[in-house]
């Protein structure tokens, strides 16, 4: 006597932006069993490795994903000066700070406008959005690039940013907090978006460790880990606060990442105070010999590149491993026994990047 | 002018593209760009659509789920492939995965170059693709039957 | 007297069927019979509308003593029958009650009895000969589908031993005793009839004789003979009140008014509650489905339960605007609104239409409770579509059954393809139950007019508004699944039975040709008999009526839209799979490479609506408010 | 209770002018460093090959034979690789986007740059 | 001029004909408040016009023929619906014809069997539910303030009725949200994209039939709204007034809400809308009995 | 910038599971498991992090070696397990949810097992 809905989510639906699917199999609503699949966006460049230069794949790198273009090019280049033992001059330390912060702002308001769209709150949605482009001009303003910046290259960064620029950037960041002030505020107070998301795909605190969920979608848990501790870049001179939660619930993973804006505008200020100057990078000569395991901290949680060269120009290994190909998992024990409305809210409440995760 | 170019609906399809794209298809959209200025909503659900914007360089898993997107639009319909991936691969073209390009698998009638593609850009796609639209829709009432390959017959 | 035969004969000729039933064993003589008898019956009861029609109440006087004998000697045949039964098979609770009430018998047929008279044992008025109609027609024509029906549950259940002889013997003593029963004047035969329901219904549900038909068919006799013990008490109640027997006389005791009245009213209408299987007693009637479908359909739509709520609506006047009433009508309204709750949660197609059967008869009972005069219009009405539609549902179902082996409503997927007739015919049933302008809608919309003026009518409007629209949703969703179309299907109807056919066409247009033509049944039945109760009647606006049969006019000229999409060349399309292709035979491509059937069900909300819950309360509701209508007898006799 | 916590916003931004830019009869944003196309000055092209080499979508083509310099517009990934790298410079970014198209085609651009016989004269007529 | 006893029917016709324009315009002007309060232009006040002559500019792929069917039926009862009530009809029987037309709606989407369809067909029996107790009550209270169920009667009333229904006028603005497809009750057909169940209902409809039921949904909101005129039926001014205010409420509500889970939505609309509702008719009543 | 040395540890493919039992046990958390072809070898990185310390255990086996499962110790391991054998080919047994090939459907069977390509610059459009 079956009961049974199947329900087949995606590869095309208007809630995901990027093809996943899940066999949902329902009884009335109530979610009993999801099958996930994934391997739509599998592109394999990661093969690309032997065939553009190490140089060259920064561009490859870049493209990994539109959203955190900035932060996974910078990570490869780290990743690359890691191996080379290159000295990388401050300011594009500090500038790469800069930017990273700003794909986050980018990612998480972006992300607060789809989550905001999975459980039907439009207004909101166009909101988050509005608010966003003002982050995306000052990159295209910056970068020349709206989305993919380009401004990553090995030894440094590849533009520089003018002072009188700097300065008029903090004085933004005010009207930029402003926004977001009341944006989240909408967001963490209203009762009927709480009553979407109090209690909806909770997740102990064990439970996200032990599944090796990462970045906010551990701190909503109470997992402190933030890569950014260990310093990489500049982050090291500067004070980096890690925003958790402890419910592990959709509203939990949403608080952290709504704190998490004003930790970024914050490390941005931080870091137009502190930034010396000088040149923005150094010439690089030779090849990488030698492996490394990149970590940096993206919008989405901790992000490994796995180099590995051997002496020529073309690396052996590139392997990314992205936070959201980690978070999967938390994110199956998430689903189980939710209601059917529930599911895009919390497969969007991890902010999964597909693109990133299958590269 | 008909109502087919007032009031073109679209449909989005991700075939595996790096998200550029995607979301700045999502951003024209939102307050800044409106493109519901010109009628345009994104249904989200092919048979009401009137134009696939497709992004991405199309992967061996996509192949099937993008063509079944595309049949299940009820003519009338035009694609426009957005970015240089879903015009002809991109800097993933030699991806052992990829088969590069959009109209290796259904017929593309807009492309709209750029990486990521720009709003602006989309919109000017887009509305290239209403011409493109009429067209089709001229030749469906001469003809009496869609100037593309019919929805069923793929299958 | 011509009209006295036709009431004779129409107890007496099922009776002689049922004998002649009884003794032959040939299938092809048998059905010949019961064809014959079914239509007999039929054309005795239509002639008896066209005779009596417009004669108001008859009453005729039949030799009491003899009859009432022979009556009581088949009583307590009866009673040591069930003795045995129920010591064979354990049941003490059986047995406890059946020694109460054969030992109430006992000592009224012993010590009260001895000078009763009662001359006018037989009548007949418009309400009975609604009665009769529903019973002849509906009734023989279930027998009639029986003959084909048990011949392929035979042939399926071959565990289960043939014994149809008897089965068709017991069916058509049963419309003896219904008929006998809506005839009757004198209550102690409304009694005896009323016993003879009782025990037709135990056995039949019980033929399976598995242990679930058993303990079920057992829990059906218990909870009527608890009735039957409150129907003892009224009759002892009344011949206490007055020993000559004169109250006995079911339309003298409602002439003499609420003083004497009220006490058996409430304690019959106990019995009726019972019968009709309302809560707290539902249990019964769901547990009874386990019976061959015809039997269900039997009592369900034209016997038995209508037998619990003819009694209640004959009392309806006396009930009106007492508090007892209001009770009685409570859980009538109770019942109606969970009952359609708990349908929610039921995917058993027959669980669906008993729990749909409950919930109506409780609107009845609510109608009676109140019991103005609009309000026994209303209830009169209901009775009759009812009968018609639910009798259809029923069948329907069974032929259904009895081809794809389920009766599970997640198994009628795509009925529209592979039984068409029948799926379109169950629509047309189920239109009949919820959807306007069909009979069930117009009687809820009278409904709702006749409580707007009732006292704490509004208590009974939320009710209805509430329970109507759960009724929307359990009959829409069983709707929805026999007519989603799914590829890669076959016709398999084609081998049911000729006369089974006839049947289920006769019952579909039943169903609409009553719509189309309830109007006149309510000007020359219904009112002229509410009129000679209370001095007034009611009727629908002419306007609304007009405007109703444009509607079935309407709904019924529209499939033919569809022969205009026919021509014009349509690309085929296939559902919206999220981009995953499926091909015909529903199947497409999952995760981890599996390629998965496409499987819907329908809602069923358990944890709302589920079937225990609501029950506990429904149960727990309706003994409180029987308690207080108990308390406030108490208080009257006192 | 706070339910309604939008209203405040919704009911002053119906009040406000909308944010919209009103492409395409307002101009596209638009900053000096936009990267829209790739453009070539064809006079002081030297052929060198460089932007061939270091284009990562490969949507490059010189033809040191036929001088001509060929981009494939819906394979550039306008990444800036080829500007940085020029080393006359020769190339360089437009702020502009390319425009839609139709269908498949190529910019074929003829180099005009001879190879100066004195040097410091750069600007050899086009024509 | 036209005579009395046909009046009803032109009523009637001058629905038919009329509704859908001014439903199509109201739609318009929705989409561009709706607009303006995300801060954006919006699309052209028409705009509803165009799509829906799009949609029969487009073939029309159905699974099953019999979807067809259940479209025409939709609409049509939906304009025999609204027919009855502008023609001064039975309040009870308009909202049987109004249930009537929906239910083919639904059908139509079981029709397809189609995963989508199927949840939104079922969701909106749900929404059926959850407010159909509440407009019954509505034309309840209609009735015990004016005696009558006749629409025709109801408006020449000179009675305020709001004064005396504040709690069914309440109840019903809170169903009238999952009537007009609003946010927080938006649960079956996801008006506008992104959301859990594609299109719920009209998932599998496409082309001309779509078409049909954005129609039909305009006679709805033309329904709808004349179901408040009634509340201030004595005031044609102050009528037209409270459309447009509760219009707008409608609006800023949609835009300010997310949408809830049907559990919550059917509490809301039978706890809610039904004590409101039946308390106020509680009090009407024993008014009643206590001042004749 | 300081950043850690990282330290990388060889095994044998026998002591995997115990070495892996032990950061487990240790309250490590498992940051990725990686494969890299290496000539005619394949060398799987598996990755554990325990406040923000690295640690690296990396094995080296040849095409056809099976290798056993920590989807045990940690039961997230399926999706680079899975990954490991759409990707590589390699078999490893006892996953707890086995995709069984159909994690990455790729054009290429095993794209990564296919021996490096180098350089194809100049490649005509």
């Amino acid at each position: 006597m079956s009961k049974q809905i199947i329900v087949p989510f995606g590869p095309q639906h208007p809630v995901l932006p990027e093809p996943i699917h899940l066999d949902l199999v329902l009884e009335d609503e109530k979610v009993v069993d999801v099958i996930p699949s994934i391997g739509y966006i599998h592109r394999g460049f990661e093969k690309l490795v032997e065939k553009r230069e190490f140089t060259e794949y920064v561009y490859v790198a870049e493209r990994t994903c539109g959203i955190c273009s900035f932060i996974h090019g910078a990570t490869y280049c780290q990743g690359i000066e890691q191996i080379m033992k290159i000295e990388v001059p401050e300011r594009a330390q500090y500038l790469r700070v800069i930017w990273s912060e700003f794909s986050r702002l980018h990612s998480h308001l972006l992300w607060l406008g789809l989550f905001a769209d999975s459980f039907g709150f439009e207004n909101l949605f166009m909101g988050a959005w509005k608010t966003r482009e003002r982050v995306l001009d000052f990159m295209e303003e910056t970068t020349g690039g709206r989305v993919i910046q380009g401004t990553s290259k090995i030894g440094g960064v590849r533009r520089d940013i003018s002072s009188e620029r700097l300065d008029r950037m903090v004085k933004d960041l005010d009207v930029l907090d402003r926004e977001m002030k009341e944006l989240t505020t909408i967001f963490l107070h209203d009762d009927s978006i709480r009553h979407r998301l109090r209690n909806v795909g909770t997740i102990s605190r064990e439970d996200a460790y032990h599944l090796g969920a990462v970045g906010p979608t551990a701190r909503g848990s109470g997992v402190a880990v933030d890569l950014r501790k260990t310093g990489y870049g500049a982050y090291d001179r500067l004070n980096v606060p890690v925003v958790t939660d402890s419910c592990g619930d959709c509203l939990s993973r949403c608080t952290v990442r709504a704190k998490e804006l004003f930790t970024s505008t914050d490390l941005i200020r931080q870091a137009a105070r502190k930034i010396p100057d000088g040149p923005v990078d150094v010439k690089v000569t030779g090849a990488p010999d030698g492996e490394y395991f990149m970590r940096a901290e993206q919008p989405r949680g901790e992000l490994v590149h796995y180099l590995k060269g051997n002496g020529t120009k073309f690396l052996v290994r590139s392997r990314i491993r992205t936070p959201t190909l980690t978070n999967i998992p938390p994110l199956i024990k998430m689903l189980a026994g939710c209601d059917l409305a529930d599911v895009p809210v919390i497969v969007l409440s991890i902010d999964p990047c597909i693109s990133c995760t299958e590269r | 002018m008909t109502y087919l170019q007032k009031s073109p609906w679209i449909v989005h399809y991700n075939a595996s593209s790096c998200n550029g794209c995607d979301i700045e298809i999502l951003a024209a959209l939102t307050p800044v760009f409106d493109v519901e200025r010109f009628g345009i909503i994104n249904t989200g659900n092919p048979k009401h659509a009137d134009i696939l914007l497709c992004t991405g360089s199309v992967n061996e898993q996509n192949k099937v789920p993008l063509k079944n997107v595309y049949d299940q639009i009820p003519e009338p319909k035009v694609v426009v492939a957005i970015g240089i991936c879903a015009s002809s691969g991109g800097i993933f073209r030699e991806c052992y995965n990829v088969s590069g390009g959009i109209d290796k698998i259904i017929p593309v009638d807009v492309y709209v170059p750029g990486c990521a593609a720009r709003p602006e850009s989309i919109i000017d796609g887009v509305v290239t693709a209403l011409g493109i639209l009429e067209q089709k829709r001229l030749a469906m009432q001469t003809e009496g039957s869609p100037a593309g390959t019919k929805a069923g017959e793929a299958r | 007297m011509q009209i006295l035969d036709l009431l004779l004969c129409l107890i007496l000729f099922p009776l002689v069927a049922a004998l002649f039933l009884l003794v032959v064993r040939r299938d092809s003589v048998r059905s010949l019979i019961v064809q014959f008898a079914a239509v007999a019956i039929g054309i005795v009861s239509l002639v008896l509308l066209i005779l009596g029609f417009d004669k108001g109440t008859l009453i005729y006087s039949v030799a009491s003593e003899p009859v009432s004998l022979v009556m009581f000697i088949i009583e307590i045949i009866l009673a040591v029958f069930i003795l045995y039964l129920g010591i064979k098979f354990r049941k003490s609770l059986t047995v406890l009650l059946i020694l109460l009430q054969a030992g109430m018998l006992v000592w009224f047929e012993t010590s009260l009895a001895g000078n009763l008279h009662i001359a006018n044992n037989l009548f007949v008025d418009q309400f009975s000969i609604i009665m009769a109609l529903i019973i002849g027609i509906i009734g023989s024509l279930i027998c009639v589908y029986a003959v084909g029906y048990m011949e392929t549950y035979h042939n399926r259940h071959k565990e289960v031993r043939d014994r149809r002889s008897i089965f068709f013997g017991i069916l058509f003593i049963f419309l003896a005793a219904m008929f006998g029963l809506v005839f009757s004047n004198n209550l102690l035969w409304v009694f005896f009839f009323w016993e003879i329901t009782t025990i037709c219904s135990f056995l039949l549900i019980g033929y399976a004789e598995t242990e679930e038909a058993t303990n079920n068919s057992f829990l059906a006799l218990s909870m009527n003979l608890l009735g039957g013990v409150a129907f003892m008490a009224a009759i002892i109640y009344l011949v206490l009140a007055d020993s000559s027997g004169i109250l006995l006389d079911l339309n003298h005791l409602l002439a003499t008014g609420k003083a004497f009245a009220l006490v058996p009213a409430v304690l019959i209408c106990f019995a009726g509650i019972t019968k009709a299987a309302l809560m707290p007693f539902s249990s019964w009637l769901v547990g009874a489905m386990v019976a061959p479908t015809p039997v269900s359909a039997l009592l369900h739509s034209s016997t038995m339960v209508k037998a619990g709520v003819y009694i209640i609506v004959r009392f309806a006047p006396v009930l009106s605007g007492t508090t007892e009433g209001l009770m009685i009508a409570l859980v009538g309204g109770m019942t109606f609104a969970l009952a359609s709750f708990m349908a929610i949660s039921q995917n058993n197609a027959k669980k669906v239409l008993a729990y749909s059967t409950i919930a109506n008869l409780g609107l009845i009972v609510a109608c009676a409770g109140v019991g103005t005069y609009n309000l026994m219009w209303v209830a009169i009405l209901l009775i009759i579509f009812h009968a018609i539609a639910k009798s259809l549902l029923f069948l329907c179902v069974g032929t259904v059954e009895n081809r794809i082996g389920s009766r599970n409503i997640e198994d009628m997927g795509g009925l529209i393809v592979r039984m068409p007739k029948i799926a379109i015919m169950m629509f047309i049933g189920m239109a009949g139950m919820f959807l306007a302008p069909f009979g069930m809608v117009i009687s809820k919309w009278a409904a709702i007019e006749a409580f707007i003026t009732a006292p704490f009518g509004l208590i009974f409007i939320a009710i209805l508004a509430f329970g109507g629209s759960a009724t929307v949703f359990f009959w829409s969703k069983w709707m929805g699944k026999i007519i989603s179309v799914m590829r890669d299907q076959n016709v398999i109807e084609d081998t049911v039975r000729k006369e089974k056919w006839a049947v289920l066409y006769i019952l579909t247009g039943l169903v609409v040709v009553v719509c189309l033509i309830f109007p006149l049944i309510s000007s020359v039945l219904i009112e002229p008999f509410v009129l000679n109760i209370y001095g007034h009647t009611t009727r629908l606006a002419q306007a609304n009526l007009t405007i109703m049969i444009m509607m079935l006019f309407l709904l019924m000229i529209m499939p033919f839209s569809m022969l205009l999409y026919g021509k014009r060349a349509q690309p085929p399309a296939l559902p919206y799979m999220g981009g995953r292709p499926m091909n015909d035979s529903m199947h497409f491509a999952g995760s981890i490479g599996i390629s998965r059937e496409l499987v819907l069900s329908n809602y069923y909300l358990e944890k709302t609506f589920g079937e225990e819950r609501l029950f506990m309360i429904g149960v727990s509701l309706c003994w409180g408010l029987l308690l207080i209508a108990g308390i406030l007898l108490l208080g009257v006799i006192l | 209770m706070a339910f309604f916590e939008m209203v405040r916003t919704a009911l002053r931004t119906v009040m406000q002018q909308p944010v919209t830019i009103l492409y395409p009869a307002q101009a596209a944003k638009k900053t000096p460093i936009s990267r829209g196309h790739v453009m070539i000055d064809e006079s002081r092209c030297i052929s060198c090959g460089t932007c061939q080499r270091k284009c990562p979508a490969q949507a490059i083509i010189i033809s040191k034979e036929a001088k001509t310099w060929q981009i494939d517009r819906l394979r550039c990934v306008v990444c800036n690789s080829c500007v940085d790298t020029c080393p006359v410079k020769c190339l360089f970014m437009d702020t502009q986007y390319t425009a839609p198209v139709t269908a498949r085609s190529v910019d074929l651009i003829a180099i005009t740059y001879v190879k100066p016989p004195k040097p410091e004269k750069k600007d050899e007529p086009a024509q | 001029m036209i005579p009395e006893p046909l009046l009803p029917v032109f009523y009637g016709l001058v629905y038919v004909l009329l509704a859908p324009l001014l439903g199509g315009l109201i739609a318009g002007i929705d989409r561009k408040v709706t607009a303006r309060m995300q801060g954006r232009v919006g699309p052209p006040i028409l705009q509803p016009f165009y799509d829906v002559g799009k949609l029969f500019e487009k073939e029309n792929p159905v699974v099953t023929v019999t979807q067809n069917f259940y479209v025409l039926s939709y609409l049509v009862f939906m304009m025999v619906a609204g027919a009855l009530f502008f023609s001064g009809g039975d309040m009870l029987l308009v909202i049987f014809a109004f249930t009537l037309s929906h239910i083919f709606i639904v059908l139509g989407a079981y029709a397809s069997y189609s995963p989508y369809s199927h949840v939104g067909a079922e969701r909106e029996l749900l929404q059926i539910i959850a407010y159909e107790p509440m407009i019954i009550l509505t034309a309840v209270g209609m009735y015990m303030v004016t005696q009558s169920f006749f629409v025709s009667t109801i408006v020449a009333s000179s009675v305020p009725i709001i004064l005396y229904l504040p709690g069914i006028f309440v109840g019903y603005m809170i169903v009238l949200t999952i009537k007009l497809r609003k946010s927080p009750f938006d649960i079956s057909t996801s008006h506008h994209a992104h959301q859990e169940i594609v299109k719920g209902v009209t998932t599998d409809f496409a082309g001309p039939n779509l078409g049909k039921i954005e129609i039909a949904h305009w006679y709805e909101y033309v329904f709808l709204l004349g179901v408040i005129w009634l509340f201030f039926a004595w005031n044609p001014l102050l009528a037209v007034a409270a459309i447009l205010v509760v219009y707008f409420l409608e609006i800023l509500i949609d835009n300010t809400m997310s949408r809830v889970k049907w559990q919550l939505m059917l509490r809301t609309a039978w706890i809610t809308a039904g004590t409101l509702g039946i308390i106020n008719l509680g009090v009407l009543y024993y008014l009643g009995m206590v001042v004749p | 910038m300081t950043m850690q040395p990282q330290v990388t540890t060889n095994i044998e493919v026998g002591q995997l599971i115990g070495s892996v039992e032990r950061f487990r046990n240790e309250g490590y958390r498992l940051v990725q498991i990686g494969c890299t072809k290496v000539g005619d070898l394949y060398e799987i990185n598996y990755s554990f992090d325990k406040d923000y310390h690295f640690e690296n255990i990396r094995i080296t086996i040849g095409g056809s070696t099976e290798v056993p499962s920590i989807s045990g110790m940690y039961w997230n391991s399926f999706i680079y397990e899975n990954e490991m054998h759409d990707l590589f080919g390699i078999q490893v047994r006892g996953m707890n949810i086995d995709f069984k090939g159909t994690l990455f459907r790729t054009a290429v069977k095993y794209p990564f097992s296919q021996p490096p390509v180098t350089v194809t610059k100049g490649d005509k459009p």
